[in-house]
């Protein structure tokens, strides 16, 4: 495989935070524990899982990492439009760890995806559609409004939306996972974790109970780096994520996370393990968020040059156009007709969504519980049918005697 | 029939409900081999086997949040808190994930979360909670806690049937102390209803768990001493609450004692008094009263512990004052 | 003077009560090199260094323990939960542990919780809680949530210096959208005490942080077009309840509109109403009403959020009927 | 120091749980560290730093060890009498590991007890007469009848009380060390958890935010095999508890806990490494529980023969007056006065704690706040002093139309 040297980290590609970590340790890196399965590093390039992907997978690899970057850079117009309800969160930089691990999954599988995995629920199914539709509160978007962003889910597609307090997707997956190996069923979990949800009780709780109950899951620990402003060296000790497996006493791996293959082979391994009972497994996959947390972050924290030299020498998406190109034998027509395809997509979803209008106010009352499936409008609301008069709003609240800031 | 204890009536529903339904199973500390801090699930395991009655690590919001998950792909889970008390470490994943999960994701999550609650017991201040105002404060959870052997085993079965979250408090004064004879047959009692434990026209008392069965003794007291004829209302489930039997009593006898364990501010004592006040308020014949835990974390010596939590004489007082007002 | 915006209010208590006690510390999610998801305490890194400032992992219970075991030291620590919602997962500790420090164990335990609060954003379910009620109900907390510039100024600094745990919601949506002119000096205002912040005859509001300010503009409107006058009560203070005042006024207008963003079963108004009812009862002309959020979880979306959460128009129409009663 | 192997493990000596420890490991032993500090058995006998105590510390030793064994067992006199209000919780088996750790403490440095920490208590400075008091719930003991058996601490004297909610204490040691970092005091924390505890969100919080920051502060985990009926095995995957330490990137170590001197030079060379600026670490301490969680246990979930094993064979005070016949020459006589004073003091503390008076009901109403300092009576209690009329107990609620079951 002549470009796996290519796929390695380049010299500006440097782990993210490196100045910092092991502020504690002595700086050495931990021994790889034995009983880790091999990382793909260790791998003759046949042994890898990605040698029996089809060339047509490898190149849907590709249209799923360009469909994340397009469709992200449509709702940052969108959002710059103002049509974006709340915040926007970038994945720029981390396609690869999304679709790659997502890409080792079956439909049956169910993952867990955070906010910088759309790229992972595109692959499950997700479709732009409903993304659009989501981030602009739409009526007929996946939550009818009621969740924000990429907060929602399918289980029959297989990903169950994440909600905000971080960790907490971790014990619910050991649940899901738990149910799979109860029924014998022939499936398995994936759970995120950014590097920052590490230090969560959740986090923990649920890994523990995972790893004593053997159950199928996979944990992926996205180390890109930051959480919102807060760097590795301030989230933990450790000398590396991965290092945190062997005190729940489960298989660590790392792996490159801008290169999906790499991405796609460690989580193909651990995957495995879980479906034929091994069993918990950990992965740090490093990458970098080259974005701020939301749109409206403007990275002041980010030491000078990093992003640019991460855009520059690690793209993913440009790492793996030299993998098609030189492994795939890919030409530029075929790579600009996926991308193509890819606007086309996603101008189609965009004129749709657009369409769609706000949620009906009193859906609002529908299925709290499922008995009763309705609440009833307090009594103040009888008769009404939407809780703003029309010529309340403009005016405000806030404005009384002059005291109104600006925004 | 023999007449059994609250306790066992709660292990005979868990052990119906998994007969009836593979999909009920059970999860918690020290609930397997040892049957539980207080044995309600004693027996499980030799009867369903490790798989059905899990022992898990010391994890509340783990154990919570697993069975979150189960409940999302077509389980039953039925998860212990040792104590109850312990319910606050899972506080953010009930109350943030759990009780949306419906609401936001369309997702089931029918779960039962449930364990050893209350005091009078000398347990001090974290083995003596009565953390149900926490909860009753969140929409999508339900929330029971019952006073009799009947309603715990006929609750237990219906929270376990339901399709949504219900946290089932279970009085730990009244485990081995309240007997009771099971209906025949499938024995369930509907979430959401109320049950009038005694007749009565001068005053209401409105209460569940143990202090019902305080209330009835007052009850007694005052017929005896007083000639005073006092309505007891169970209200066994805490959410939703049961309005319609509220407002029933209240309009019969038009003076209301609302009696809880908790303690007072912010207790569930304040919302049915503003229901009250709502829905009842030209009925009302004098204001609804009180009788509730003080303000304090419940201290562990008898004699503290007794003071700051409510007795039966503070509701003979309490239920004097509002007969002669 | 100029105007400050309620923002800046807290940033300014905050820079002078590090100015004046040196045990006074920050700690919290990015509120270092960030200075807050909000901004709250930008500047603040720079000017007090990072022993004073402290960036943490992402671990709520790890920040309010440490911040209770700082506080038994002699510190008073300032905490920053991110968005006030993630405080549910410090509920145990600060529940269990905080607020019970001093009862059992005679141990001080000085230290604010505080964090953005609120709705009207657009923010979901996760970003827009008003979580006070859990935690009112927990004796040995303290509660504040101000609503002008001046209070969050001057009751910021009262809490720094209370010796026990204050919780200082602020509403998010004032953060930049009210300002206040400062007075002079070390302003402070009392823990415990409300507010009048309109005088009226006909029928009181009851209400805190953001709604104060719907309760005002109702309060112009009904003026303007029903000629009635409506007294608003700003709380500020949500443990312990300014009961003075709330009597107060009920026995002025005899007529009662307790209103706020939370959800309504178990929130503070059944607090506030039972309350009234057993101090005011034979003042009362009509029954303490409600308006509230509906008993949903906050959604996302304008119209939906709009609906869940209490309007102005809402307001108007409550105190009309009370008036009309 | 001759007498080194008879400190080592022997063979009845085994680990706990090793039978079912690894279960989802391959049965290995991680490989030390590097970066962990040596552990007592690498070090030459003059190198350790109980090789520095005088002969009369090292009696001490067993002073404190045997005063917390009978204390125990006076209170279990007193339980069966019911004179202990509330369950009782025994640290037999576990007195070499109380002591020994607290025993490296200065008097300025503050630790955490749980329930099994008795020994380190009193070394600490509790007296048996509080303790006493605390299990009795008298008016006059530590906590004035308001937390039940050793939950209750003296900062001047160097212990903070537990809550019941298990791994708070650690987060809560964090912000105490903290505080002597930032004030750059000389002094360090210590804090135990169980093998249980360490599954818990906050155990995970709080050592994360400690290694981060750096701070002084000593993490020893008490593996005795079981929480409550809960054996190790199903408390972790991991092959030992220490090998969390590299998850939290700070050095680790193990120690026999049942040697009071092998647990004094670990946690000195920890406390040592703390007080130098070197941060956090985590011991992990192998004892056993001996007895059931609280009294009423009836230990039925031990495999037979395992407790009369350690009893037989590894009782950390039959082990240690080996030591101190073979290395300090004690005669049998020295020792039998020490536990002659052992009991004097516990008879005097006894008699003078039966005498104590319960506490005051009203003194119920007194401290929840600095401000206001007292409570006011409810309404319907205003004019009494106590909660319960004379004659209303006996009767008793729960009476009610013969319903009452057997307590
Ligand atoms: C329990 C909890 N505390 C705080 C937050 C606020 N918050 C949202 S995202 C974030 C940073 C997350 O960082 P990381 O886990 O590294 O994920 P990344 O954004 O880098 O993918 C924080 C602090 C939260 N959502 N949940
Ligand atoms: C958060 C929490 N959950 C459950 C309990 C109930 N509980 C008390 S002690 C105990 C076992 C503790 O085991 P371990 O930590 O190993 O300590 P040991 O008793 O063995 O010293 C349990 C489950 C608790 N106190 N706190
Ligand atoms: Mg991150
Ligand atoms: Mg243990």
């Amino acid at each position: 495989m002549p470009a796996s040297g290519k796929r390695k980290a380049g010299p500006g590609n440097r782990e993210p935070g490196t100045e910092t970590r092991g502020a504690s340790g002595n700086g050495k890196r931990a021994e790889l524990d034995g009983s880790r399965f091999p990382g793909p590093r260790s791998q003759s390039a046949s042994d890898r899982a990605s040698a029996k992907l089809t060339r047509d997978q490898k190149i849907d690899l590709y249209y799923w990492m360009r469909l994340t970057r397009s469709l992200e850079e449509r709702l940052v117009a969108l959002y710059r439009q103002t049509k974006v309800v709340g915040g926007l969160f970038r994945s720029l930089g981390q396609e690869a760890d999304a679709v790659g691990s997502a890409y080792a999954l079956e439909r049956r599988d169910i993952l867990s995806p955070l906010i910088r995995n759309l790229g992972s629920m595109l692959v499950k199914g997700a479709t732009p559609l409903e993304i659009l539709r989501q981030y602009m509160a739409k009526g007929d978007s996946p939550t009818r409004g009621r969740e924000l962003n990429i907060h929602f889910g399918d289980t029959d597609r297989g990903f169950i939306g994440q909600i905000s307090p971080l960790g907490d997707m971790v014990p619910v997956m050991a649940g899901v996972t738990m149910t799979f190996k109860m029924r014998r069923q022939d499936r398995v979990g994936l759970v995120y974790v950014g590097d920052g949800a590490t230090s969560t009780g959740a986090f923990h709780e649920g890994i523990n109970l995972a790893a004593v109950q053997r159950l199928p899951l996979v944990v992926i620990v996205e180390n890109n780096g930051y959480a919102y402003s807060t760097p590795i060296s301030k989230q933990t000790a450790a000398r590396q994520f991965v290092d945190k497996a062997i005190g729940y006493g489960v298989p660590g791996a790392q792996a490159d996370g801008n290169d999906v293959l790499a991405v796609y082979d460690v989580t193909k391994a651990a995957v495995d393990r879980a479906r034929s009972g091994g069993g918990v497994s950990l992965i740090e996959v490093m990458t970098y968020r080259r974005k701020g947390h939301a749109e409206h972050d403007n990275q002041s924290y980010v030491p000078a040059g990093e992003i640019d030299r991460w855009a520059a020498e690690n793209d993913p998406l440009d790492r793996y156009r030299v993998v098609m190109r030189e492994e795939l034998g890919a030409t530029d027509e075929e790579i600009a007709a996926i991308d193509a395809r890819v606007v086309r997509d996603i101008d189609a979803a965009t004129d749709e969504a657009e369409k769609s209008p706000p949620p009906d106010p009193l859906d609002a009352l529908i299925g709290v519980y499922a008995d009763p499936p309705r609440e009833r409008p307090l009594w103040f609301r009888e008769g009404t049918d939407r809780a703003v008069d029309v010529n309340e709003r403009p005016e405000g609240w806030g404005t009384w005697s002059g005291r109104t800031g600006s925004v | 029939m023999a007449e059994i204890t609250y306790l066992e009536a709660l292990r005979e529903a868990l052990v119906e409900e998994m007969d009836r339904d593979e999909n009920v199973f059970c999860m918690g500390e020290d609930i397997g081999a040892y049957g539980g801090a207080f044995k309600v699930t004693d027996g499980l395991l030799s009867r369903f086997g490790e798989s059905r009655v899990i022992d898990t690590p010391i994890s509340e919001i783990g154990i919570v949040g697993a069975a979150a998950g189960a409940g999302h792909m077509g389980m039953r889970p039925v998860v212990e808190m040792q104590f109850i008390d312990f319910i606050a470490n899972a506080y953010d994943i009930l109350t943030n994930y759990v009780a949306t999960a419906r609401y936001r994701a369309f997702l089931p999550c029918p779960m039962v979360v449930r364990g050893p609650s209350g005091g009078y017991v000398r347990g001090g201040p974290f083995h003596s909670q009565n953390p149900e105002a926490g909860f009753i404060h969140t929409p999508g959870l339900k929330v029971v806690y019952p006073a009799t052997a009947e309603d715990a085993k006929g609750l237990m079965k219906s929270a376990i049937r339901d399709d949504d979250c219900v946290l089932f408090f279970e009085h730990k004064y009244l485990y081995r102390r309240i007997k009771g004879e099971m209906p025949q047959g499938d024995h369930t009692v509907p979430i959401g209803r109320a049950r009038l434990a005694r007749e009565g026209r001068d005053v209401s008392i409105i209460t569940y768990a143990a202090t019902v069965w305080k209330a009835l003794e007052a009850a007694e007291q005052l017929e005896a001493q007083d000639g005073l004829s006092v309505e007891v209302l169970d209200l066994r489930t805490l959410a939703p609450l049961d309005d319609e039997a509220i407002f029933a009593t209240v309009r019969k006898t038009n003076r209301v004692l609302v009696l809880h364990e908790d303690t007072r501010t912010g207790g569930i004592a304040g919302e049915i008094t503003s229901r009250i006040n709502e829905s009842c308020f030209e009925w009302l014949d004098a204001p609804v009263l009180r009788v509730t835990a003080h303000d304090i974390p419940l201290p562990y010596a008898p004699s503290l512990e007794d003071f700051v939590l409510p007795q039966t004489s503070d509701i003979v007082r309490a239920v004097r004052r509002l007969a002669a007002y």
